[in-house]
Order: C-alpha cells, then sequence, then structure tokens
C-alpha cells in the first residue's frame, strides 16, 4: 500500500516485534496449538527414558496381546480380548506390550529423525545453496544439474531401493530420507541467495572492500536464513510422515522397534479386531506433523514483512 | 469566517476527514480533520512529504481504502453527493464513471499479464449502458472525419451512421457491436493521449512499454470514463523530467477537453507551479495552508511552508536551501495540538495546548496556524 | 531464444538427467552387494554350479572367460566384470528393447518386464491422474476461498483441512478410510481389482455383473467409457474413489496452501488497487486480475505435484493392494528386480521432466513478461 | 592537457552482453558506458546527470570498479585501476568510497550501526585495537550528525534522511578521498534533502574529498557541482562548469533537459517545453549522433556521422555538429 503511515522508531525494534507476533497469534490463535504441540512432543522425547523403561519393547508377553482393558471406552466390535491386571490406557500389541508406552519409545526415536534429515539439509543446503548462487557460473549448473536428477525421481522410490540394498537400520533409513531431501534445501537456499544478492547493501559492501566469503557468509546467508528455517520447521513433520510410511510398508530395522509407522504396520493386520493398533499410533503422528506445520506456518506470517503494515 | 467549500461552483468538497490505521501496534491516525474543496474546472495541488496523508485523502475519496483503515468522520461531497456515505455497489459505479484515480507508478499498477486494449476496454464492458452514447458519438464523429478527409459521402459510412443514430434512441447494441465500438473508442482514447501507433498499442502488455507510455495509458483509462473529477496521485514521480513534461502538458491539454477537474497529489513544488491554479498544503494529516499559487508562493504564510518552499532546491539559480529541522512526526503518536509544533521555528505556547482551524486570512488564503488567529 | 532451441536444451537435459538416474539405480543395485547377489532371485535349488556360471554370464556379471562358479564367487581370476563394464551391457540391451523377464514373485519369468510393467502402470497413472483432478478442483478453489476471507471463518476452515491433509500419514488416512467405509458404511474401496485388474466384486453398491470391457488404455475408467460399458465404469469409479481420495489428501494442503499465500500476495499489489478504483466488479477484479496472476506459482509446482503423486502412489497402492507399479515396487526391490526397477525410475522421471517441460512453456503463454 | 588530475578515465566502455540461443551465444550488448572521457579535479564536485537509462549509473559503478569495464581506463591520482584485482583493488577501495541511493536497502537489516561503521575498518585494519575503534565510531556518528546512542541501533529504527546518515558514516569510516554519490537524495523528502546536501558539503570542505555526484535532479546538480557531465545512452554529451552549461547550455539535448525542469514560481512559469519520444533502447543504437531521432535540429549530416567531441570554449565540451546555431536560437 502505498498509504502506508511513516515508519519510525516506535514501529520497529525487539518489542514491537513481539508485540507483532502477538497479534497476528490474536489473528490465528491456530499458531498457538500448532506451538503447544510441537513443545510437549519436544519435551515428551526429552523425558521418555524416564517415563518408560527405554529397553521394555524388547519385553514380549503373548498372553497380554491384542487385549483392550480401558473401560473409559468400548470398541463396539466382536473379537476385542479383555486383559487382566493393570490396566493399559490404549491397549497392548501384538507382542503384549502396552501401546501407550511403546508410544512414548516412539516419538524421540522419530522425532530425532526427522531433526537429524532436516538439519542435515539445512547444512548441506546452505553450503551448496548459497556456494552455486553467489559463484554461479560452472559451479551453479553443476549443483543446478545434480538437483535436477534428485528432483525427477520420486523420493520414496530411492530410499526404498537403497534400504533395501544398504540393509534396514535407523542410519540407512535417516539417509535414505536425507538423499531425497537435500536438494530441496539447495534450490531454495539458492533463490534466497539469489534474490539476497541483489540487494543494495551487498553492492555496498563490495565497495567498501570486503570480501567474498565475508559478503556471503556474514551478511547474505543470515539475511537469507529465515525462509529456510521456516521450511525446516513444516518438514519436521513431512519428514516424520516420509519415515513412517517406509517403516510402515515394512522397511523397519526390526518389527518390534517402537517407531510410530512400524506400530502402525503391526496394526494393519489386525485393522478389524485391534483398531486402537493403527489408530494411535496414526493420530499421533498426525498431531506431532500438524503441529509442526501449524508452528511454520505461523513463524512464516509472522516473518514476511510483506504482512506487515 | 467562510466555511471551506461553500463555493457555488465547488465540484468536490472534503469535510473534517479524519482516518485511522488500526495496525498491530497501535492506531495510526493518519488524517485529522482534512479540509479542502476543489472548484469546477480548477487544478487544485495539494503538496506535502511523503507521509502526510495526501494519498489516503484521495483513496478515502474513492472507498479505496485498505481494510484495516476506518473512516472515523467526515464528509466527501462530489457534486452534491456524499460519497463516505454511499453503498459499496454505488460508490462502484461512481468509481467507474464520476471519479477516476490515476497512480504514480505506471509499472506496478497496470495488470503484466492483460493486454492494454483490455485493460481499457473492461471498464466499458462491465456498464455498458452507462457508455452507450459516448460510443456511439465518437464512431459517428469518426465517420464524419473520414467523409470530411475525403470530401464525399461514404454509401458504406452513410449506411452505418443511419443505424448508429437509430440505435443511440434505444441505447442498446448488439453483443459484436459493442466490442466493435468499444474497440474504436479505446483506440482513438489511446490516440488522444498520444501513444503512437494506438492499434498496435491496443493489442500490448504493459511491459512492452516505456515509462511514459504506460503513464498514458493509465491516463487513458481514466479519461474514457470522462470523469467529472480527476485524481492524480503523483502520476510524475517515477517519470524523468522529459517524460514527466509531457505527460504534464497532456494532463493539461486534456483537462480542457474533457472539462474535468483535477486534484493532482505530488510532493513537488515545482510541479504544483507549472501547472495547478491552487495549492493546498498537508502537514501530517492536516490541510495546513490553501491559496492561489501565485499567492502561495510569494506569500507562504504557515511556517511549514515557509520551510518546505525554502528547502527547494532551483535550477534557475544557486542558493543554500534551508532544511526543517527534525523530521516528520509518528503518526501513530502525533504531537498534542498543532501537529507542527515540534518542528515549528515560531512555536508559542498556545501551540502544544490546541488544534488551530483553518481559517481564511485574506480572500482566498486559507491558514491553519495560531500566528493568524487559527 | 526460439521456442523450439529452447525445447530442444531442454530435451538434452532430459536425457542427461535420465542417464544418470540409469545409472545410479544400476549403481544403488548391483554395485554396493556382491556380484553374487546379482544371481540371487534367479537360482532355484536345482541349478548346479555351472548353471550358476551361464546364468551369471548371461546376466553380464561374469566374464565369459571365468572357468568356474567358485572363481566368480570368490571373485577371483578376473572373472567379475567391471561395474562399467556390467552398465554397457545392461544398456545395450535395454535400448534394443530387451527389459528381460520379470521376478515379481507369484509371476516371475512368465512375462516380459516391460509388459508387465506396462499394464501395471495404467493403473497407477489412473489413481494418479484422479487424484490430480481431485486436487485442482479442490485445492485452487479453496486457496481462493482462503485468500479473499483473510483470517476469517473460512480461512481458518481451509486452513485447518489443508494442514491437516499436508500433515496426515497417508497409509493411516487410508487405512481410517478403510474402517469407516468397509466396516461401517459398506462401501467396498479396497480390493475390488484382483493382482491381474479383473474387477472382482465384492462391494454393496457395485454392479454384480458388469461385465466385459476391450483393453485401449489399460485404465479401467477410460476403458469403460470407451467401451460404452456404463456398470464397469460405475465399478471402477467407485474402486479408485478412496485410493485417490486418499492419495490427494496431501497435494490438496499444499496446493490450497500455495494458491492462499499467491492469490493473497496478488491482492496486495497495486494492479488490483487500480482495477478496483477503475469500478470493475468484485468478481471480475478477483478471476481476471488476480487470479492468473496468482495461478502462475501454483503451475510452476504442478512437476512438484506429479513427483508427488507418482512417490505418495507407492504408499497407497500398497495400504489399498492396488495393482499399480507402486504396489510392485516394493517387491521388485526386494527381490532387487533391475529391470523392473529401472523401468519405474525412468519412466517416472520422464513424466515429471516432460511435466516440468509443459508447464515451463504454458508458464510463458499465461505470462507475457516470460520469453523462453 | 597538462593539469594533474584526480580521476581520469578515457575512452571507457560498460557492455553488458545479452545470451540467448542454444549454446548461450551472446546475441547482442547492452551498451550502458559507451566511450566516456572525463577528467575529475581534485577537491571538486562533478556533477554526473542524465535520464534513467542514460548508464550514469552504470558509469559510477565502473569507476568504483563494482563492474569491469569492457575496455578503456580509469586512472586515480595517476594510478591506472581499471585493470587491477585482488588485494591491489582492495586496497585502491581505500580511498574511493561510495554512497547508494537508497538508504533503506543499502544498509544490512541484521547489523547494528556499531558494527556497520567498524566493520571496514576491521576489513582494511585501519584501526588496531576495539577502543579505538568504538572511539573512532562515535567520532563518525558525530561527524554526521547523530548521537552516540545511536549506535547499538538497528538500521530500522531510523528514518530515510537518518539512514543515509549512517551511509555517508560509514563511507568515511576508512578516510577516504574520493566518493562517489549515486543519487544520495532522490529517495527523501526536500526538507531532509536539504540536510542532507548541506552535511555532504560541509564533509567535503572539512576533509578535502572529491565527489563524483551522480543525480537526474538537475537542481540538485546545480546546487552542488562544480562541474557537470551531461549523459545520453552512455556517452558524454556536453561537459562545463554548471554555471556556464545551465546558463547556457549549447547540446540540443542539455536544452532540451532544462527546459522540462518546472521552476518552483509560478510567476516564471514558462510552458514545458517537451521532448518528443522515448530514449531508445541502449542496445540499439541509433547510427551517426544518438541523439537525432529525438532532435528538433537533425540534418543528414547528424545521422551519418558521429559528432566529435568539440572544446567550444575553455573547459566547454560539446558532442554535436552544429553547437553554435542553437546557442543563437536558444535565446529567443
Amino acid at each position: 500500500m502505498k498509504s502506508k503511515p511513516p515508519a519510525t522508531e516506535d514501529r520497529y525494534g525487539r518489542r514491537a516485534d513481539i508485540k507483532y507476533s502477538l497479534y497476528l497469534l490474536k489473528l490465528n490463535p491456530v499458531v498457538l496449538v500448532g506451538f503447544i504441540i510441537s513443545i510437549v512432543s519436544i519435551i515428551l522425547a526429552l523425558i521418555s527414558p524416564i517415563l518408560v523403561n527405554p529397553s521394555s519393547w524388547h519385553l514380549q508377553n503373548l498372553d497380554l496381546r491384542l487385549c483392550w482393558n480401558n473401560p473409559a471406552f468400548n470398541w463396539g466390535i466382536g473379537g476385542v480380548f479383555d486383559c487382566t491386571g493393570r490396566i493399559y490406557p490404549l491397549g497392548t500389541d501384538q507382542y503384549g506390550r502396552s501401546l501407550s508406552e511403546m508410544m512414548v519409545l516412539a516419538i524421540p526415536i522419530d522425532l530425532e529423525i526427522a531433526l537429524e534429515v532436516v538439519l542435515s539439509a539445512v547444512v548441506i543446503g546452505v553450503l551448496f545453496g548459497s556456494i552455486a548462487a553467489y559463484v554461479g557460473g560452472t559451479i551453479d549448473e553443476l549443483i543446478l544439474r545434480i538437483t535436477d536428477i534428485f528432483l525427477a525421481v520420486p523420493g520414496i522410490l530411492l530410499a526404498i531401493v537403497m534400504i533395501v540394498v544398504m540393509g534396514r537400520s535407523l542410519f540407512v533409513l535417516t539417509l535414505a530420507v536425507l538423499i531425497t531431501w537435500w536438494p530441496f534445501y539447495v534450490r531454495l537456499v539458492r533463490s534466497q541467495v539469489l534474490g539476497e544478492k541483489e540487494k543494495p547493501y551487498v553492492e555496498r559492501l563490495r565497495a567498501m572492500g570486503a570480501g567474498r566469503t565475508r559478503i556471503l557468509f556474514v551478511h547474505v546467508v543470515p539475511n537469507s536464513i529465515y525462509p529456510v528455517l521456516v521450511q525446516a520447521t513444516l518438514d519436521i513433520g513431512s519428514v516424520i510422515l516420509t519415515v513412517s510410511a517406509l517403516t510402515f510398508i515394512g522397511l523397519t530395522p526390526s518389527p518390534l522397534l517402537p517407531e510410530l509407522g512400524n506400530l502402525a504396520n503391526q496394526g494393519i493386520q489386525y485393522i478389524f479386531t485391534a483398531p486402537w493398533l493403527i489408530l494411535f499410533p496414526g493420530l499421533t503422528i498426525l498431531i506431532i506433523s500438524l503441529g509442526f506445520n501449524l508452528l511454520g506456518d505461523g513463524i512464516r506470517d509472522i516473518l514476511d514483512p510483506r504482512l506487515r503494515r | 469566517m467562510r466555511k471551506v467549500g461553500s463555493e457555488g461552483e465547488t465540484i468536490l468538497a472534503v469535510n473534517d476527514l479524519k482516518v485511522i490505521f488500526h495496525t498491530y501496534a497501535g492506531d495510526v491516525k493518519a488524517l485529522d480533520g482534512v479540509e479542502l474543496f476543489v472548484r469546477k474546472g480548477e487544478v487544485l495541488g495539494l503538496v506535502g512529504e511523503s507521509g502526510c496523508g495526501k494519498s489516503v485523502t484521495a483513496l478515502a475519496i474513492v472507498g479505496l481504502l485498505p481494510p484495516n483503515a476506518e473512516i472515523v468522520s467526515g464528509k466527501a461531497v462530489l457534486d452534491g453527493t456524499d460519497l463516505l456515505g454511499m453503498g459499496e455497489e454505488k460508490l462502484r459505479l461512481t468509481r467507474l464513471k464520476d471519479v477516476a484515480i490515476v497512480f504514480q507508478d505506471p509499472m506496478t499498477y497496470l495488470n503484466p499479464v492483460l493486454t492494454i486494449g483490455l485493460q481499457i476496454t473492461e471498464i466499458v464492458a462491465s456498464q455498458p449502458d452507462l457508455f452507450i452514447p459516448e460510443l456511439i458519438k465518437n464512431r459517428l464523429d469518426e465517420i464524419s472525419t473520414i467523409e470530411k478527409a475525403k470530401g464525399e459521402l461514404v454509401p458504406k459510412l452513410q449506411v452505418e451512421r443511419e443505424k448508429l443514430r437509430a440505435k443511440s434512441q434505444t441505447n442498446r447494441l448488439g453483443n459484436e457491436e459493442l466490442t466493435r465500438l468499444t474497440r474504436l473508442y479505446a483506440t482513438s482514447i489511446l490516440k488522444s493521449v498520444r501513444l503512437p501507433e494506438p492499434e498496435k498499442v491496443f493489442k500490448m502488455y504493459p511491459f512492452e512499454l516505456s515509462g511514459g507510455m504506460r503513464q498514458r495509458a493509465m491516463i487513458a483509462m481514466a479519461l474514457i470514463r470522462r470523469p467529472k473529477l480527476l485524481l492524480a496521485d503523483e502520476i510524475t514521480t517515477a517519470l524523468d523530467v522529459t517524460v514527466q513534461a509531457q505527460a504534464l502538458q497532456l494532463l493539461q491539454q486534456l483537462k480542457e477537453v474533457i472539462d474535468t477537474s483535477v486534484l493532482l497529489i505530488t510532493h513537488d513544488l515545482a510541479v504544483v507551479a507549472e501547472v495547478c491554479d491552487r495549492v493546498a498544503v498537508m502537514y501530517a494529516g492536516n490541510v495546513v495552508e490553501v491559496a492561489d499559487v501565485k499567492e502561495l508562493f510569494r506569500n507562504p504564510m504557515h511556517p511549514y511552508t515557509q520551510g518546505l518552499l525554502a528547502s527547494v532546491p532551483r535550477v534557475d539559480l544557486v542558493a543554500e536551501q534551508k532544511s526543517i529541522q527534525g523530521s516528520v512526526p509518528d503518526l501513530m503518536f502525533p504531537p498534542s495540538g498543532c501537529r507542527f509544533h515540534p518542528r515549528c521555528p515560531r512555536v508559542f505556547e498556545k501551540c502544544p495546548v490546541a488544534k488551530p482551524t483553518l481559517i481564511e486570512v485574506s480572500p482566498g488564503h486559507l491558514v491553519s496556524c495560531f500566528l493568524f488567529g487559527g | 531464444m526460439k521456442l523450439y532451441e529452447y525445447i530442444i536444451r531442454r530435451l538434452a537435459l532430459m536425457v542427461f538427467v535420465l542417464f544418470t538416474l540409469s545409472l545410479l539405480i544400476f549403481y544403488l543395485t548391483r554395485g554396493l552387494l556382491p556380484p553374487s547377489t546379482a544371481l540371487a532371485p534367479y537360482i532355484s535349488p536345482r541349478i548346479g554350479d555351472a548353471g550358476k556360471l551361464s546364468l551369471a554370464r548371461a546376466l553380464g556379471v561374469a566374464t565369459s572367460t571365468c572357468p568356474s562358479f567358485q572363481d566368480f564367487a570368490s571373485e577371483t581370476n578376473g572373472c567379475i566384470v567391471p561395474l562399467w563394464g556390467q552398465y554397457y551391457g545392461w544398456l545395450v540391451n535395454v535400448l534394443t528393447g530387451n527389459w528381460g523377464y520379470t521376478l515379481l514373485p507369484g509371476i516371475a519369468g512368465t512375462a516380459n518386464t516391460w509388459d508387465i510393467f506396462f499394464s501395471r502402470f495404467a493403473f497407477t497413472a489412473e489413481l494418479s491422474i484422479c487424484a490430480a483432478i481431485l486436487t485442482i478442483i479442490i485445492g485452487i478453489p479453496m486457496g481462493i476461498v482462503s485468500a479473499t476471507h483473510n483470517n476469517k471463518l473460512p480461512d481458518h476452515v481451509s486452513r485447518i483441512i489443508s494442514l491437516g491433509g499436508y500433515s496426515v500419514p497417508q497409509f493411516w488416512f487410508g487405512a481410517m478410510l478403510q474402517i469407516l467405509f468397509v466396516l461401517y458404511l459398506r462401501v467396498n474401496g479396497a480390493g475390488l481389482f484382483d493382482a491381474t485388474g479383473a474387477l472382482s466384486i465384492t462391494c454393496g453398491i457395485c454392479f454384480h455383473n458388469p461385465g466385459e470391457i476391450t483393453t485401449y488404455s489399460g485404465m479401467p475408467i477410460l476403458d469403460a467409457a470407451l467401451s460404452f460399458n456404463f456398470p464397469y465404469f460405475w465399478d471402477s469409479v467407485i474402486a479408485v474413489t478412496l485410493p485417490a481420495v486418499t492419495l490427494a489428501i496431501t497435494s490438496i494442503g499444499a496446493l490450497t496452501r500455495i494458491v492462499r499465500s499467491s492469490m493473497m500476495e496478488v491482492l496486495r499489489q497495486d494492479y488490483i488497487l487500480l482495477a478496483r478504483s477503475k469500478g470493475l466488479k468484485g468478481r471480475v477484479v478477483i478471476y481476471r486480475h488476480a487470479l492468473r496472476n496468482a495461478i502462475l506459482p501454483a503451475v510452476t509446482v504442478s512437476g512438484l505435484l506429479v513427483a508427488y503423486l507418482l512417490g505418495g502412489a507407492v504408499i497407497v497402492e500398497i495400504v489399498f493392494s492396488w495393482p499399480g507399479v507402486g504396489n510392485a515396487s516394493l517387491a521388485a526391490a526386494n527381490v532387487l528386480d533391475i529391470n523392473f526397477l529401472e523401468l519405474y525410475v525412468l519412466v517416472t522421471a520422464l513424466i515429471i521432466v516432460v511435466t516440468n517441460l509443459v508447464v515451463d512453456v504454458l508458464y510463458s503463454i499465461i505470462d507475457p513478461r516470460i520469453r523462453l | 592537457m597538462e593539469e594533474d588530475y584526480f580521476l581520469k578515465t578515457e575512452n571507457l566502455f560498460k557492455y553488458f552482453p545479452i545470451r540467448g540461443g542454444m549454446l548461450s551465444r551472446t546475441m547482442a550488448h547492452v551498451k550502458a558506458v559507451d566511450g566516456v572521457s572525463l577528467e575529475v579535479r581534485r577537491g571538486e564536485t562533478f556533477g554526473l546527470v542524465g535520464e534513467s537509462g542514460c548508464g550514469k549509473t552504470t558509469l559510477g559503478r565502473t569507476i568504483m570498479r563494482l563492474t569491469d569495464p569492457s575496455k578503456g581506463s580509469i586512472k586515480l591520482e595517476g594510478e591506472e585501476i581499471s585493470r587491477v584485482r585482488g588485494r591491489n583493488l582492495k586496497n585502491i577501495r581505500r580511498k574511493m568510497q561510495m554512497v547508494f541511493q537508497d538508504p533503506y536497502a543499502s544498509l544490512d537489516p541484521r547489523q547494528s550501526v556499531r558494527s556497520a561503521l567498524v566493520e571496514p575498518m576491521k576489513i582494511h585494519h585501519t584501526v588496531s585495537s576495539r577502543n579505538e575503534m568504538n572511539r573512532s565510531a562515535e567520532q563518525l556518528i558525530e561527524q554526521v550528525g547523530l548521537n552516540p546512542d545511536h549506535l547499538a541501533r538497528f538500521p530500522h529504527e531510523f528514518s530515510g534522511g537518518q539512514r543515509q546518515r549512517i551511509a555517508i558514516a560509514i563511507a568515511l569510516a576508512v578516510k577516504p578521498t574520493f566518493i562517489v554519490l549515486d543519487e544520495p537524495t532522490s529517495s527523501l523528502d526536500v526538507s531532509v534533502q536539504a540536510q542532507i546536501l548541506k552535511l555532504l558539503k560541509d564533509i567535503q570542505r572539512d576533509m578535502g574529498l572529491t565527489y563524483v555526484f551522480i543525480s537526474h535532479n538537475l537542481a540538485v546538480i546545480r546546487q552542488m557541482c562544480a562541474r557537470t557531465a551531461v549523459m545520453y545512452l552512455g556517452r558524454i554529451v556536453e561537459l562545463a562548469d554548471t554555471q556556464r552549461l545551465f546558463d547556457n547550455p549549447k547540446h540540443p539535448y542539455t536544452h532540451a533537459l532544462l527546459s522540462s525542469v518546472p521552476i518552483p514560481d509560478p510567476e516564471k512559469r514558462k510552458g514545458l517545453e517537451t521532448l518528443q519520444g522515448d530514449v531508445p533502447s541502449p542496445v540499439m543504437i541509433p547510427a551517426g549522433c544518438r541523439f537525432r531521432p529525438r532532435c528538433s535540429y537533425a540534418t543528414d549530416k547528424c545521422e551519418d556521422l558521429h559528432p566529435p567531441m568539440l572544446e567550444i570554449e575553455k573547459d566547454h565540451w560539446v558532442e554535436c555538429h552544429y553547437d553554435l546555431k542553437f546557442a543563437a536560437s536558444y535565446s529567443d
């Protein structure tokens, strides 16, 4: 708007930023929900070894398999076993383990993979993307063409082949997802840096005598990193979705592994007799992923200078 | 004291216009009781520095303020009807026919993916019945021009003329006929804003035109409506001097042709001196001084006007420019009383306490300052 | 640059991409494991060492001078063809049209990989096309409504739907749909087709004798329509509904967000203000002036969208036992069916790359400023 | 020209290639700077004026070595700088600095004023200790009329005029002898513009700086510059003392430019003379005299022959075939 009021001191600064964030939060309270979900899931992941014995997932108790004894809810379908003894709030799985405990153990595993993938992708993206954009020429062309190759094929296909060939372990799983993820970040950082490096202050720094490395890593990259971080927040959810989809189709290190996708996979065979087995792990994935997506979406609005007026 | 805007030949009178922008950080009191009027057939210059509210005034008049703006009070009376109290649909028709606005930057204001021709003809297409008499008249004029050039009557054109005359009785046109006449009309308008090869420009996209040509295209969009009032919002700011001269000249000539009044919004006092009949000076959401252009430059009364005039560099002579101390206030926290008082060299006790009103000091010269009564 | 020059340039790039991808897959499936694993899927207990050696030669893994299978297994005596040699042999085979026999469990050795792939690919294509249509007809209007009612109720609803769709695990959503419709509403979404692609009826609202259709494209819906067989058409539509909705849910979310943000961006532009100042109707401003500009970013991501649908199809096909290539790819990976995997990767990559090319050409048509 | 010039360019060219076609061949060139020779004297303000697209900013950037010249020489205090690179270029940058048009965008939004002021000292190792840097920063900020409290703030907390002051302070941080001012006041309001112009004059007087002042605003040029060059389509078409150039323009383009500037005095309303047509594209520059298509005095000679740069009076250079005739016709 040309008609915007004059911008002066009180309109900006850190205090105004916070004020602005709160204002947007008022317009869009869903962001708060995302924030809370993300924080709770991270806290849950951190304290999960305290809540549940971390090695309890090896223990099978086939007497207690597939039973439901939570009096708060009745599934209304035949063939549901009742368990005796202690209460399992979300029932038990086919190995007789408490589903709720397994889910508590699963959250840190999924979050850790997601963080590893996203952070590595950001690092790779910043490194190659900024160099491609700033140096340009042949190096830019080369990096672009390599990303082209990876963007031309559905990532999940590449991941499946990698996991089958390289062995089913959490490391390979992480690597396989990362392989399909990094090109987006290279592209994103590249386009951000391309836009940023055309800004007049870069020209001013060059005129001042600042070297390329200094301009790129002290000024340009920090100024273009916010959209990348927003994307990283959004992608935590998407990575969890991809990882759990891979384990869901059986590409898991061990059938016993408490990983949300794997738990759901164990549950799908009993979809009509023990629906909770697929319902709750999937719901957890949905909630965590939604939380990070809402958070990222909100942060994007806050950081978007065009929305300010 | 004479009431502002009480002149008989007034086309637009704005009274006590107050606008607030609600922002996350607080309310910006952008307009603080703007008073101005435009006489029929004159060019009124509305001048002030960035952020003084001159564009907001224009947008408020045509009802195009952004959603976070609120018109707190005021009237904008165009030819007897208050625009601010109008319903959305009536206001749309007013924008369509009576008040046209031309904006600053011809690149960003033209839709990049639509042809110039479409962006002009869609105006007619949106309410054809309002334009049919002009479309027919334009074609009839064209026919007689052609015949005059040939020196004889052309039978084919004669037939067309009869048909058109018949149609002008009913004020109805078929779709095909409407499209054809609209196209001819638009082309003739493009020609009248002196765009070379109007038929070609008709089919071009904005990015294919130069800055000056785009500005002409935008003026054509205003012109095709033959508005009673033309709001020209910084129309020369983005242009080079030679192109600016062309645009100003064009504006003056067209004003005569279509017999309209112009509210010329600008920050450039030189432009004001060149083309305006009267001037209104704005500062921080208020009109602080209104006068005939010669009177204002000869005898500026308000300290702000004096400061502004003293700071303008001139191309015809070398002189030390004086600047106004301080900077434009943040209108979220406007100064009390007279909004200029923190920067005013002649401030006294009354200024921070009360707000001066615009009063007529000498015939046609209005000032809002306690030095002159207020 | 002229349009055809541009296209030729892009096609050259495409050949490069496809070539590199085939190398990559070849390296993954042959280069990372010991050479003898290449034989594993073909070996049955009855094959002796001599048979294994000739098999290894036939596969291009063992050299013709290799004296015995023991030498091959211990990788001595120059028995192993270097990887590039294996690749060259494979490439020559493939370029002459020899994609070998399929190794897919159950039908191993009974049919040509090429034929099997494309008969199954028709199902994947049908599923992806239906999902793409759903994405477009839901995503775009929802994005527009969301942008024009920014931070009002429709925006909140659309935000929840789109972010929810973007966050939901497809396999789980598919399973939930199955519970809901199959268990409670008795509409069968799964297993309507058997593994060979023939209709098998266990569905409450289906025709019990849909009859026969002529195979034109291999896609049941299209073929049924071309054969004027309405019952078959209806059953096929029923069959594809749940998988397509599941596949589309993520991309609907993504597209809605993209359209919303670009629409909001466009609505802030100066030319929208000019359009409104001209007294145009609100509808005209939004659909003629805003949408044309706002749709551009959505068009540019179509390549990604196609990649997304084809990738998501793998999961959805497994959940719904849909007889497409995605469903088979897991099995193919498990038995290291190199030809099937290569064919899959190359065909999808071809589709994605061609989509990107078409999109760029389209973009230059929608936006006159872009000259390729 | 035995005089010792501070800055001298000779036949300076800057062409930007337009690439296209299948193998990114160079299809054409944007001839942004098309053979510019000029001399700037020590301690003067040299004005460079012209309409947008005339190449004045590119000329400034080429002199600053922000872009490599395609051809020609640039001499700063007798030293050839048009080809220097690396460490030598960095050393040259200590002597010459630039102030840019847009004070909103020419500062790194994430950098505090102090850090921005100290950065050039760090880069050029002009000041060694941290204390000294801080002291210099405080000195600089006071020199441009702000106070040391402002050092801890960030660019967005300042108004346009204040930001331009900061940009000037940064340029002064390495104690240069030469500054290119690229439209330093065009994005500011008039009342603020006057402040900045005055500041620039004061600094020049105190530090003995040499300025190249690039602007499209003829009035500002007239107030600021000792000598002025008028650019049109990549070439200087007239160069003279500012006073003489404005009072007695010889080139038809200069004349047209001057007479299309409105004067802020309604008594002197003269009706603006307008120049027909638009500036041609710098890719397809007209043959012969490049101003010919828009010139009302053009003859066949103008079409065929590129006019020579002639010194028609002492220190008054004009690139036109028939200068004197116009001088007579303007005065009526």
